[in-house]
C-alpha cells in the first residue's frame, strides 16, 4: 500500500545524514556572522571622515588571531569557555525537554553568590561550594519547572521573572552580609583567596606557570559534566524520559512517564548547571560581586552557545570555546571601533543558526527529489545548497513544504 | 498626599512602556508569532528617537514653538524603526520557518550592540548613550490650565508626569482593541493565530497577515521605546532595563486581551513604584533590613507569578502561536 | 590655569565627539599599525559614564589632540583585577607608552603592572597601588597617583547651598565608594558648618542621603527623587555619572526643585543646576600627561612615585564662579573666596574619614535604610 | 458532448518523496453527485485540494464549463464557486458559528464589521436547507455534526455551486448521514454540483449518479453507480477482492478482567460530567464495543479506565484489584493495553524512531537496560521482532522516524506495541480510523485473534459497521450514560443509531435520568 511513500525516503538518505547536515548548518551561520561583522567594520569605516580602509583589514586579521598571540590568550579563551559551557548545558538541557530556560541567568546569579557565601563565610572547599551552587541554582531552577507542571505556566515568563527576583535577593543579601565584603571600598565581596584560598579552583601549579591568573580546572569541569549530560541524555533511561516529554508530552504521559516530574526534574537540573557555571566563575577568584550588579549578562550568553550546537552536549564544548573566543577576540574592535562588534557577530550567528537547519533540510529534500547522483561529494553539495538556497527565496511552495524529521529545539 | 499623587502618575508613566510593549506583543502572537523581541525592539526605537531629536531637529526652530508636534514625529520615527526592524523576525519566522523564540533572541542581542556601533558611526566615540533635548511634558498650562491656581498634588498627579505619549497610548489601546475585535482584519488576524489552516482554506492570506501582526507589533514596541527612554531622565541609553520581557509578561498576565493588559501594565507598574519609594514610604517595614527596597523590589515579579499561577486555569495562548504556518501539515 | 580647561571639560557629548573625530581619523591614517602612545584602561563601564572614565578620558583626549599624538581606550573584559591587568598589557603591547587608569579599582592592578612594566608609566586616579589584601602599600619609580579631596569639593557644596538659605538638602550618590562617599559626608560637613556659623538651631537643616547603586538614570532614582523633592527637599546633590539625568528631571517636574552637579561644571545641563562640587579630573589628567611629556616621557623626581592630593591648595577642587554658572542668590563669590582661603590655609579642615559618616552638631542627617 | 462544470485533467501533485496524484482526470457533471473512492493515501484529499486551490498542481488543467481556469489560491476556487468541507474540519474553535461562516468573505461597512444582515442570511440558508445551528455558539462547544453543518453553511454563504465533501460521514451518526444524504439531495436541486470523497461503498450507491476511483496516486476509472455493486467497487479500490472480517462462533464468555464501577469523569470542557456513573464489566474473551457520537463520553470514560484523567466517583477493577489510584504505568504493567484514539497525540512520539516508539512501553523493563543505561540492541532487536510480526511498513526499518510513516502502518505499530504487551485487557479505541479496508481487514483479524486466545477487549468505536462486525457484545453511550445493551446477532445500525441520538433509551440498560446538556444539539 505504501511502496510510493517507501522507496524515495531510501532514496533521500543517501544524500546528506542529518548529523552532517546539522554539522553544515552550524558551519554556514557561523560563516554568515563573521562576514557580516567584516562588511559591517568596512561600513564603520566608510563612514568615518577620512577612511583608511586597510584599517578593518587589519582589525579583522587581529580580531581573528587575536586569542592566538601567545598562551595567557588561550588561557583566557578556556576560562571564558568553561562557564559558558556550562550555561549552554543549562539551557541545551531544557531545550531538550522542549524547555526554554530562559531564566539560566537567575540562576547562574543565586548560586554565583551561594558559591561565595560558601566559600567566605562557611570557608567551605572549593567542591563543596560548588555543591551549595548546584542546590542554589537547582532550587530557582525548580520553581519554573514547578509552575509549568503543576499550572502549566509558560516557563519563559516564569524564568524572566524569577531573574529580577535573583538579582534583587543577592543584592539584599549582599548587603546585609557585611561579613562579605570587609575589605574597602566595601561595595563588593573580598577576594577569596584573603579569606579561604581552599574556596579558589585548583590551577594545578599553573598558575605560577604561565603566569596569567585565569587558569584553573573550571574547563576541566565544564567538559566532564558535558559528557556526563551527554550519556544521560542518550544512553540512560531518564534521557529517554526527558526527549520524549520533549518531543510528546501527550504521548510520554500515556506511555506511563510521569511527565510532570520529568518537568520539574530537568528545570532543577538545568538549574544546577547553570548554578556550577556560576561557581565556576566566581571560584576563580577574578571576579568580585558588587552591588551595583544588573542581570549576569553570563547566564543569557548559554543561549547562543545551546543554539549553535544545537543542543548537543559535545557540540556545546565545541561552541562554547568558540563563543569564549569571539569574547577574547573581540578586543581587537575594542579602542579602533567597539567590542560590541562581538555581539554582532553572536546576534547574525544564532539568526542565522534559527533556520540554517530547517532550510537545509528543505534543500536537502529538493536535492533527494533531483536526480540520484546528488550529494555524491560535499562540494557538489554546497554548490547545489547554493543554486537551491537562491531558488529558494523565489518559488512558493518550496518553502512550504517541510513535515518531516523537524528539530524541535 | 503628594506621595500618593507622585506613587498614581508614576504609575501610569512606567505602566505605559509596558503597556505598548504588551499591546505590541500581542498584535505579534495574536497572528501567531511568538515575538521575544521585544526588548530589542524597544531598543531600537529609542535608539532612533536619540538619532532623531539629536540630529534632524535639535536646532530648529519647531522645537521650541511646537514641542509637542516633535514628539509625535518622533514617535512616529521610533514606531517606523522598530517596524523594520521587527521585519528580520517575520522574515526568519514566517518566510524561513525559524524558531521564533531563538530568532527574536537574536535581536535582543542585536539591538543594543546596533545601538552602541550606531552611535560610534555617528560620533567615533564608544558612546552609549544619547540625551534627548529636554522635551516639554504636558503640563497645566498645555491645557490652559494655570498650575498655580490648582492644588499642589492635584498638578503632580495630572501633569507632572504627563507625556504625550501618555494620552497616545491610550488612543492607541482604544484603536487596538477596535482593530482586533471590530474589523474585519481583526478577525482574519486573530483566525491565523488560532488556525491558520483555517484561515487559509478561506482564502486568507496568512503570511501576510502574519508579516502585518509583526510589522504592527514593531511599530507599537519602537513607540513604547521611545516613551520609556522619555520617561527614563529623557535619554537613549541603548537599553531599556528589561522593559521589554516585562511587556511579555504584562501581555500573558492580561491574557492577550488589550484592556485585561492596560489592567496587567498598571498591576505591575504601580508595585515597581512602590517598591521605588519602600526606603522613603515610612509605613513600609525594614524588617531591620538594609537597602530594604530590594526586598520590596522582588514584590511585582513575585506578585505576578502568584497571580499567574492563579489565573493559569483561565489564560489561553493564541493556539497557532509558535507554529510555523505550514499548508501542508494537517 | 585650572578654569580655562574646566570650561572646555564642560563640552557636551556631541562637542566631545567631534574632536575625537579628527584625532582618530588623523591617528588611524598616520598610524595604520594600530599602535596608540597613550592608553586609557577605564575600571568597568564605559567611556561615557559622566564620571571617572569620562573626566580622565576626555583629558586624554584634548592633550592628544592638542599634540598630536596617538591614543586610544581599551576596556577590560570583566570587572576583575585580572581583566585589568591584562588590557594594561594589550595596550602595552599596542605601543602604550603612558596607561591612564581611572579609579581605586586598579589600586591592585597598578601594583602588579607597575612591576611587571618598569619601562612604562602609569597614572593611577583616585588611588594608590597595593596588595589585593590591602597589606603592601607600593608606588613605583614609574607610577603616579592622583588623589582628590572631593570631601573639600562637597563641603563647599554643602556651605554655599545651606548659607544660601536653603535648609532641606539632598545627596544622592552612584555608589558607596570611597570618592563618592567622600564627597558625601564633605557636603554633610559643610552644611553642618554652615549651620553653625549661621546660627541655627538643632534640625533646622535636614540632609536625606542615599545612593543608587548605580551610575546611570533610572525610572526608580527620578521616582525616588520625586519624593523626596515633594517631601520637601530643596535641593539634591547629585553625585555619580549619569544618575544626574534623573535628579534633574525630577528637580524639573517640581517648580523650584534645585540640583547640585558633581566632577565638572554641570551647569549647562540644566537651569535647574544651581553650581557643581567640581573636581579637577581632566584638567589634572591633561596636567600630569603634559608634565610627563615634557619631561621626555618620564616622571619627573616630584611626581615618580608619589601621590599628589589635589584639594582647595592646590586648586584642584571648587565651585564654577564664572556669572554663568553661579546659581546662588544670597550666598555670593566673595563669601566663596573667603570659605575657601579657609580650606587652604587649613582653619578649616574636613574629615576624611570614610568608614564611618561624620559627627555633626546641627544638621540631622537621614541615611537611607 | 456533455457538459462538464468542473473537468481537471492530467493533474499530477507530488509531495516529498511521494506522487499523491499521478496524471488524474476527473469530470463532474453539472448537478450531479460525483463519488470519490480510495483507499488512505489514494490521493483523493490532494485532488480536491487542488481542486480548491490549496495545492498547485506540477502538471495538469483544471476547466470550467469548458475553459481553462487557474486556481491559485481557495479565493481563486471561491471566486469561481467552488466549495469545500474538509476531511479534518477547518473550523476555528474560539470564534462563533457565525464568525467562522463569514471568515474571510466579512460584511463590512466603512472598515468595520456589520454581522447584521450576514446572520440574516445564514439564518434563511440553515432554514431553507434545515441545516440546523446556534448561530451564535462557539464551535468548540457544539457537537462534530452541527460543526459539519457549518462546514457546509461556509459554503452556502459563498453561493458556490460545485460543493467538495471530504469523508463528510466518518464522524456521523447512520440518522445524522441520511440527514446529509437528504441535504446533498436538496442541493442538488438547487442545481448545485457535488464531489463526495467517502470509503463507504452503501453510502454512495445510495445517492451518487458516478464513482471515479483513485488507487495509489492513479487513475482507475469512472463508472455509473446504477451498473455496478459494492464488491465490483471494492476490488477496483484495493486491487484484489475483500470481505470484510465477521466474528463467526460465539464463545462464552470467561471470568470477569476489568469491572468498571459506577464512574464519573467530570468534564473539561463544560460543567456537566462527560461520564456520568458508568458501570460495565469486559469479560475474558470477548470484544465489547461501544458505540456512541463523538463526544458523548467516550473519549473520557477511557481516560478515565486508562487513568489519562482521574475519576471523580466509583472504582475501576482489574481481575479484582483496584487501579483507581494507580499511576498509568501500573495500569500497564498490571496488564491493561491502550490503543489510544490520537494515534498522533497519544500514541506515538513522532520525533522518535519506530524502535524507540515500540519500546515505549518496554524500554523501562528487564533486559532493555542495565542499571539506567538503555541496552539499544535490545530495542532494535525488538523493534525488528514486531516489525516482522505484524508486517510494519516503513523507509528504513527499525529507524524509520515515526512522522515520515503512513497513518495506516503508524496504526500498525502501535497495535503491535500494545499487543506484544500481552495485557489481559486491551482498550482499542478507533482503531481502524481513517484506514483503508485493507487495513481495516487486517487489524480485525489481529483484535479477534487476542479475544480468541482468552484476551479481554474494550473497543470503543465511531464506525457501526465495525461495532457489528467484530463485538460481542455492544453498549451504547448517550451523554455521558450508558443508554443500552444490545446483542450485535440481534440489533441493526438504525436500532443503535436511535439509541446514540438519545431519541430511544432502553429501559434494562443501568439507566439514570438524562440531564439535558445545553451545549450539545
Ligand atoms: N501534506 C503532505 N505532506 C506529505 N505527503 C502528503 C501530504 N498530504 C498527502 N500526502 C501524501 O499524498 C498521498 C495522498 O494523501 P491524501 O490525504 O490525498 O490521501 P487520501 O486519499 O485523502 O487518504 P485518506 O483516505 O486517509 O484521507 C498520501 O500517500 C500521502 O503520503
Ligand atoms: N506528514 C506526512 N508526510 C508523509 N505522508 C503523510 C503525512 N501525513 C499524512 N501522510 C499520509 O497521508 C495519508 C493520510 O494521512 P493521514 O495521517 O490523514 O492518515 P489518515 O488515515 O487519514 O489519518 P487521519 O484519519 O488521522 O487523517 C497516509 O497515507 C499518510 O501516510
Ligand atoms: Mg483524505
Ligand atoms: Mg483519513
Amino acid at each position: 500500500m505504501l511502496k510510493d511513500i517507501k522507496s524515495p525516503q531510501v532514496k533521500k538518505k543517501r544524500v546528506i545524514s542529518d548529523k552532517s547536515l546539522t554539522f553544515i548548518s552550524a558551519l554556514f551561520a557561523i560563516l554568515a556572522g563573521l562576514v557580516m561583522s567584516f562588511i559591517l567594520l568596512y561600513i564603520l569605516e566608510a563612514t568615518k571622515a577620512e577612511s583608511n580602509y586597510a584599517l578593518p583589514v587589519q582589525v579583522f586579521n587581529n580580531f581573528l588571531t587575536y586569542a592566538f598571540k601567545d598562551t595567557r590568550s588561550i588561557i583566557k579563551v578556556l576560562y571564558n569557555a568553561a562557564p559558558l559551557i556550562l550555561v549552554g548545558l543549562s539551557v541545551g538541557f531544557a531545550f531538550k525537554a522542549g524547555l526554554f530556560n530562559i531564566g539560566a541567568t537567575g540562576q547562574y546569579t543565586v548560586a554565583a553568590f551561594f558559591s561565595l557565601v560558601a566559600v567566605i563565610l562557611w570557608g567551605f572547599p572549593w567542591w563543596a561550594a560548588i555543591l551549595v551552587a548546584m542546590i542554589t541554582g537547582g532550587l530557582w531552577g525548580f520553581v519554573p519547572g514547578y509552575f509549568k507542571a503543576k499550572f502549566n505556566i509558560n516557563e519563559v515568563i516564569t524564568t524572566i521573572m524569577l531573574n529580577w527576583v535573583a538579582l534583587y535577593f543577592t543584592k539584599l543579601l549582599l548587603y546585609n552580609l557585611p561579613e562579605l565584603r570587609t575589605l574597602p571600598p566595601g561595595n563588593r565581596t573580598d577576594p577569596i583567596a584573603y579569606h579561604n584560598p581552599t574556596g579558589l579552583l585548583p590551577d594545578l601549579g599553573l598558575k605560577e606557570l604561565t603566569g596569567s591568573s585565569f587558569i584553573n580546572i573550571g574547563i576541566i569541569i565544564a567538559i566532564v559534566v558535558a559528557i556526563i549530560i551527554y550519556i544521560v541524555m542518550n544512553k540512560t533511561t531518564f534521557g529517554f524520559e526527558i526527549k520524549a516529554c520533549g518531543h510528546n508530552k501527550d504521548a510520554s504521559i500515556y506511555a506511563g512517564i510521569k511527565a510532570k516530574r520529568t518537568i520539574v526534574l530537568t528545570m532543577i537540573i538545568s538549574g544546577a548547571l547553570a548554578g556550577i557555571a556560576g561557581a565556576v566563575s566566581f571560584l576563580a577568584g577574578t571576579i568580585q560581586f558588587t552591588t551595583d550588579s544588573v542581570l549576569l549578562p553570563m547566564g543569557f550568553n548559554g543561549i547562543p552557545v545551546a543554539l549553535l550546537a544545537f543542543s548537543n552536549p559535545l557540540g556545546i564544548v565545541v561552541s562554547g570555546v568558540f563563543i569564549g573566543y569571539l569574547y577574547v577576540g573581540g578586543q581587537a574592535f575594542e579602542g579602533v571601533y567597539s567590542s560590541e562588534v562581538t555581539n554582532i557577530i553572536l546576534s547574525v550567528i544564532i539568526y542565522f543558526s534559527a533556520f540554517a537547519l530547517i532550510v537545509s533540510q528543505m534543500i536537502r529534500r529538493k536535492l533527494s527529489n533531483g536526480n540520484d547522483d546528488s550529494g555524491t561529494g560535499k562540494g557538489n553539495i554546497f554548490k547545489r545548497i547554493k543554486e537551491k538556497t537562491v531558488s529558494l527565496f523565489k518559488k512558493k511552495e518550496d518553502v512550504v513544504e517541510n513535515d518531516e524529521e523537524e528539530v524541535t529545539n | 498626599m503628594d506621595t500618593v499623587a507622585i506613587l498614581i502618575s508614576k504609575t501610569v508613566l512606567y505602566a505605559v512602556p509596558l503597556l505598548l510593549g504588551a499591546l505590541a506583543g500581542m498584535f505579534s502572537e495574536r497572528s501567531g508569532i511568538i515575538n521575544i523581541a521585544l526588548e530589542g525592539i524597544m531598543i531600537v526605537g529609542s535608539l532612533f528617537a536619540g538619532v532623531f531629536l539629536s540630529g534632524a531637529i535639535i536646532n530648529s526652530a519647531l522645537a521650541e514653538n511646537a514641542p509637542q508636534l516633535i514628539v509625535f514625529i518622533t514617535m512616529i520615527v521610533s514606531g517606523l524603526a522598530g517596524l523594520i526592524f521587527s521585519l528580520l523576525l517575520a522574515f526568519a519566522a514566517i518566510k524561513l520557518k525559524a524558531n521564533q523564540v531563538i530568532s527574536g533572541t537574536a535581536l535582543n542581542i542585536f539591538a543594543p550592540a546596533f545601538s552602541v556601533l550606531l552611535i560610534y558611526a555617528l560620533t567615533y566615540t564608544g558612546n552609549s548613550k544619547i540625551p534627548f533635548p529636554d522635551l516639554i511634558n504636558l503640563n497645566a498650562e498645555a491645557f490652559g490650565i494655570d498650575s498655580t491656581n490648582i492644588a499642589d498634588w492635584v498638578n503632580t498627579l495630572l501633569f507632572k508626569n504627563l507625556y504625550l505619549t501618555t494620552i497616545l497610548s491610550i488612543v492607541i489601546l482604544i484603536i487596538a482593541f477596535t482593530v482586533l475585535y471590530k474589523t474585519k482584519f481583526g478577525l482574519r488576524l486573530r483566525a491565523c493565530g488560532e488556525h491558520p489552516q483555517a484561515a487559509d482554506s478561506v482564502g486568507i492570506n496568512v503570511i501576510k497577515m502574519r508579516y502585518t501582526g509583526v510589522a504592527i507589533s514593531g511599530f507599537l514596541a519602537g513607540i513604547g521605546g521611545f516613551a520609556f527612554a522619555m520617561a527614563n531622565g529623557s535619554v537613549h541609553q541603548s537599553d531599556v532595563l528589561g522593559y521589554g520581557f516585562l511587556a511579555l509578561a504584562v501581555m500573558i498576565f492580561g491574557n492577550w486581551k488589550p484592556f485585561r493588559i492596560l489592567f496587567a501594565a498598571l498591576f505591575f507598574s504601580f508595585f515597581k513604584t512602590i517598591a521605588v519609594l519602600a526606603s522613603t514610604i515610612s509605613f513600609l517595614p525594614t524588617f531591620g533590613l538594609i537597602k530594604v527596597e530590594n526586598l520590596y523590589k522582588m514584590l511585582p515579579y513575585i506578585l505576578t507569578l502568584v497571580v499567574l499561577a492563579f489565573t493559569s486555569k483561565k489564560s489561553r495562548a493564541p493556539k497557532a502561536e509558535g507554529i510555523p504556518y505550514d499548508p501542508g501539515k494537517r | 590655569g585650572e578654569t580655562t580647561t574646566e570650561a572646555t571639560t564642560a563640552a557636551s557629548t556631541t562637542e566631545a565627539a567631534t574632536t575625537t573625530e579628527a584625532t582618530t581619523t588623523e591617528a588611524t591614517t598616520a598610524e595604520a599599525d594600530l599602535t596608540y602612545e597613550i592608553a586609557l584602561v577605564t575600571d568597568v563601564g564605559n567611556i561615557d559614564d559622566k564620571s571617572f572614565n569620562e573626566g580622565a578620558w576626555n583629558g586624554v583626549v584634548q592633550y592628544a589632540t592638542d599634540n598630536d599624538i596617538s591614543y586610544t581606550y581599551y576596556r577590560p573584559t570583566e570587572d576583575s583585577d585580572a581583566a585589568r591587568v591584562e588590557s594594561i598589557d594589550a595596550a602595552i603591547a599596542a605601543g602604550a607608552k603612558v596607561v591612564v587608569c581611572p579609579g581605586y579599582l586598579f589600586e591592585t592592578a597598578v601594583y602588579e603592572a607597575q612591576a611587571a612594566h618598569p619601562t612604562i608609566a602609569f597614572l593611577l586616579l583616585d588611588g594608590e597601588p597595593h596588595t589585593a589584601d590591602y597589606v603592601t602599600y607600593e608606588t613605583k619609580e614609574n607610577t603616579h597617583n592622583i588623589l582628590y579631596q572631593e570631601e573639600q569639593a562637597g563641603f563647599l557644596a554643602g556651605y554655599a547651598a545651606v548659607m544660601d538659605g536653603y535648609r532641606e538638602l539632598g545627596f544622592m550618590g552612584g555608589m558607596a565608594v570611597p570618592a563618592v562617599i567622600r564627597f558625601g559626608y564633605g557636603y554633610v560637613q559643610g552644611a553642618d558648618y554652615a549651620a553653625d556659623e549661621l546660627g541655627l538651631t538643632a534640625g533646622d537643616v535636614n540632609i536625606k542621603f542615599g545612593y543608587a547603586d548605580a551610575f546611570w538614570a533610572s525610572p526608580e532614582l527620578e521616582t525616588k527623587m520625586d519624593l523626596w523633592y515633594s517631601g520637601g527637599t530643596e535641593v539634591v546633590f547629585a553625585a555619580g555619572g549619569g544618575l544626574y539625568l534623573s535628579v534633574v528631571a525630577a528637580a524639573e517636574n517640581t517648580t523650584d526643585g534645585k540640583v547640585i552637579g558633581v566632577d565638572v561644571d554641570q551647569v549647562a545641563e540644566s537651569d535647574r543646576i544651581i553650581t557643581s562640587a567640581m573636581k579637577g579630573l581632566t584638567s589634572s589628567v591633561y596636567g600630569s600627561l603634559s608634565r610627563f611629556y615634557d619631561n621626555s616621557m618620564t616622571w619627573q623626581a616630584l611626581y615618580a612615585g608619589k601621590t599628589s592630593v589635589l584639594g582647595a591648595i592646590t586648586g584642584g577642587i571648587g565651585l564654577p564662579t564664572a556669572d554663568a554658572s553661579w546659581g546662588f542668590d544670597t550666598f555670593t563669590v566673595a563669601d566663596y573666596d573667603a570659605i575657601f582661603a579657609l580650606l587652604v590655609d587649613g582653619t578649616v579642615v574636613v574629615g576624611t574619614a570614610i568608614d564611618a559618616a561624620p559627627t555633626v552638631s546641627l544638621v540631622t542627617v537621614e541615611y537611607d535604610q | 458532448m456533455e457538459n462538464y462544470i468542473i473537468e481537471m485533467e492530467n493533474i499530477r501533485k507530488e509531495f516529498p518523496g511521494v506522487v499523491a496524484n499521478d496524471n488524474i482526470t476527473l469530470r463532474l457533471k453539472k448537478g450531479e453527485i460525483h463519488a470519490l473512492l480510495g483507499e488512505n493515501g489514494a490521493g483523493k484529499s490532494t485532488l480536491m485540494s487542488v481542486l480548491f486551490g490549496l495545492y498547485v498542481p506540477e502538471k495538469g488543467v483544471i476547466k470550467k464549463n469548458g475553459e481553462v481556469v487557474n486556481i491559485a489560491n481557495p479565493n481563486a476556487a471561491n471566486a469561481l464557486g467552488i466549495g469545500m468541507v474538509h476531511q479534518h474540519f477547518k473550523l476555528v474553535e474560539v470564534f462563533t458559528v457565525l464568525e467562522n461562516i463569514i471568515l474571510g468573505a466579512e460584511p463590512t461597512k466603512n472598515g468595520f464589521l456589520t454581522t447584521k444582515e450576514a446572520r440574516d442570511k445564514v439564518v434563511n440558508l440553515s432554514e431553507k436547507f434545515n441545516l440546523k445551528v446556534d448561530v451564535d455558539a462557539v464551535i468548540e462547544d457544539i457537537s462534530v455534526g452541527m460543526q459539519q453543518r457549518v462546514e457546509i453553511l461556509k459554503m452556502l454563504y459563498r453561493n458556490n455551486e460545485v460543493l467538495i465533501f471530504d469523508e463528510p460521514t466518518a464522524v456521523l451518526t447512520p440518522q445524522e448521514i441520511d440527514e446529509l444524504m437528504k441535504i446533498m439531495k436538496n442541493l442538488i436541486k438547487e442545481d448545485k454540483s457535488i464531489l463526495f470523497i467517502s470509503h463507504k461503498l452503501n453510502e454512495i450507491m445510495s445517492v451518487c449518479n458516478r464513482v471515479s476511483v483513485l488507487r495509489k496516486g492513479k487513475y482507475i476509472g469512472t463508472v455509473d453507480v446504477k451498473d455496478t455493486t459494492t464488491s465490483k467497487l471494492s476490488e477496483m479500490m484495493v486491487g484484489r477482492h475483500v470481505e470484510g472480517v465477521k466474528l463467526s462462533d460465539v464463545k462464552k464468555k470467561g471470568k470477569v478482567v476489568l469491572d468498571v464501577d459506577n464512574i464519573t469523569v467530570i468534564s473539561k470542557s463544560h460543567k456537566n460530567n462527560a461520564v456520568n456513573n458508568v458501570s460495565f464489566q469486559v469479560h475474558e474473551g470477548e470484544i465489547l464495543g461501544i458505540a456512541g457520537i463523538e463526544g458523548n463520553g467516550q473519549t473520557e470514560l477511557v481516560y478515565g479506565i486508562t487513568g489519562l484523567e482521574k475519576i471523580s466517583e466509583g472504582r475501576v477493577l482489574l481481575d479484582g484489584q483496584d487501579l483507581t489510584k494507580k499511576s498509568i504505568r501500573e495500569r500497564n504493567l498490571m496488564g491493561m493495553s491502550h490503543i489510544p484514539e490520537d494515534r498522533h497525540k497519544h500514541g506515538l512520539v513522532l520525533d522518535y524512531n519506530l524502535a524507540n516508539n515500540l519500546a515505549l512501553k518496554k524500554y523501562f523493563q528487564e533486559g532493555f537496560h542495565k542499571r539506567g543505561f538503555i541496552n539499544k540492541s535490545r530495542v532494535i532487536e525488538h523493534a525488528e521482532k514486531l516489525i516482522e510480526d505484524f508486517d510494519i511498513r516503513s523507509g528504513k526499518g527499525a529507524t524509520t522516524p515515526a512522522r515520515s510513516m503512513s497513518g495506516g502502518n503508524q496504526q500498525k505499530a502501535i497495535i503491535a506495541r500494545e499487543i506484544d504487551c500481552e495485557s489481559k485487557l486491551l482498550v482499542a479505541v478507533q482503531p481502524t480510523r481513517g484506514l483503508d479496508v485493507g487495513a481495516i481487514e487486517n487489524i480485525h483479524r489481529t483484535l479477534i485473534a487476542q479475544r480468541d486466545n482468552d484476551k479481554a477487549i474494550l473497543m470503543i468505536s465511531l464506525e457501526l459497521d465495525e461495532i457489528l462486525d467484530i463485538s460481542d457484545r455492544i453498549l451504547v453511550m448517550y451523554n455521558g450514560e450508558i443508554v443500552a445493551e444490545l446483542d450485535p446477532k440481534k440489533t441493526s445500525a438504525n436500532e443503535i443509531g436511535l439509541y446514540m441520538v438519545g431519541s430511544k433509551v432502553q429501559d434494562k440498560a443501568p439507566k439514570k435520568e438524562v440531564k439535558a446538556n445545553a451545549k450539545r444539539h
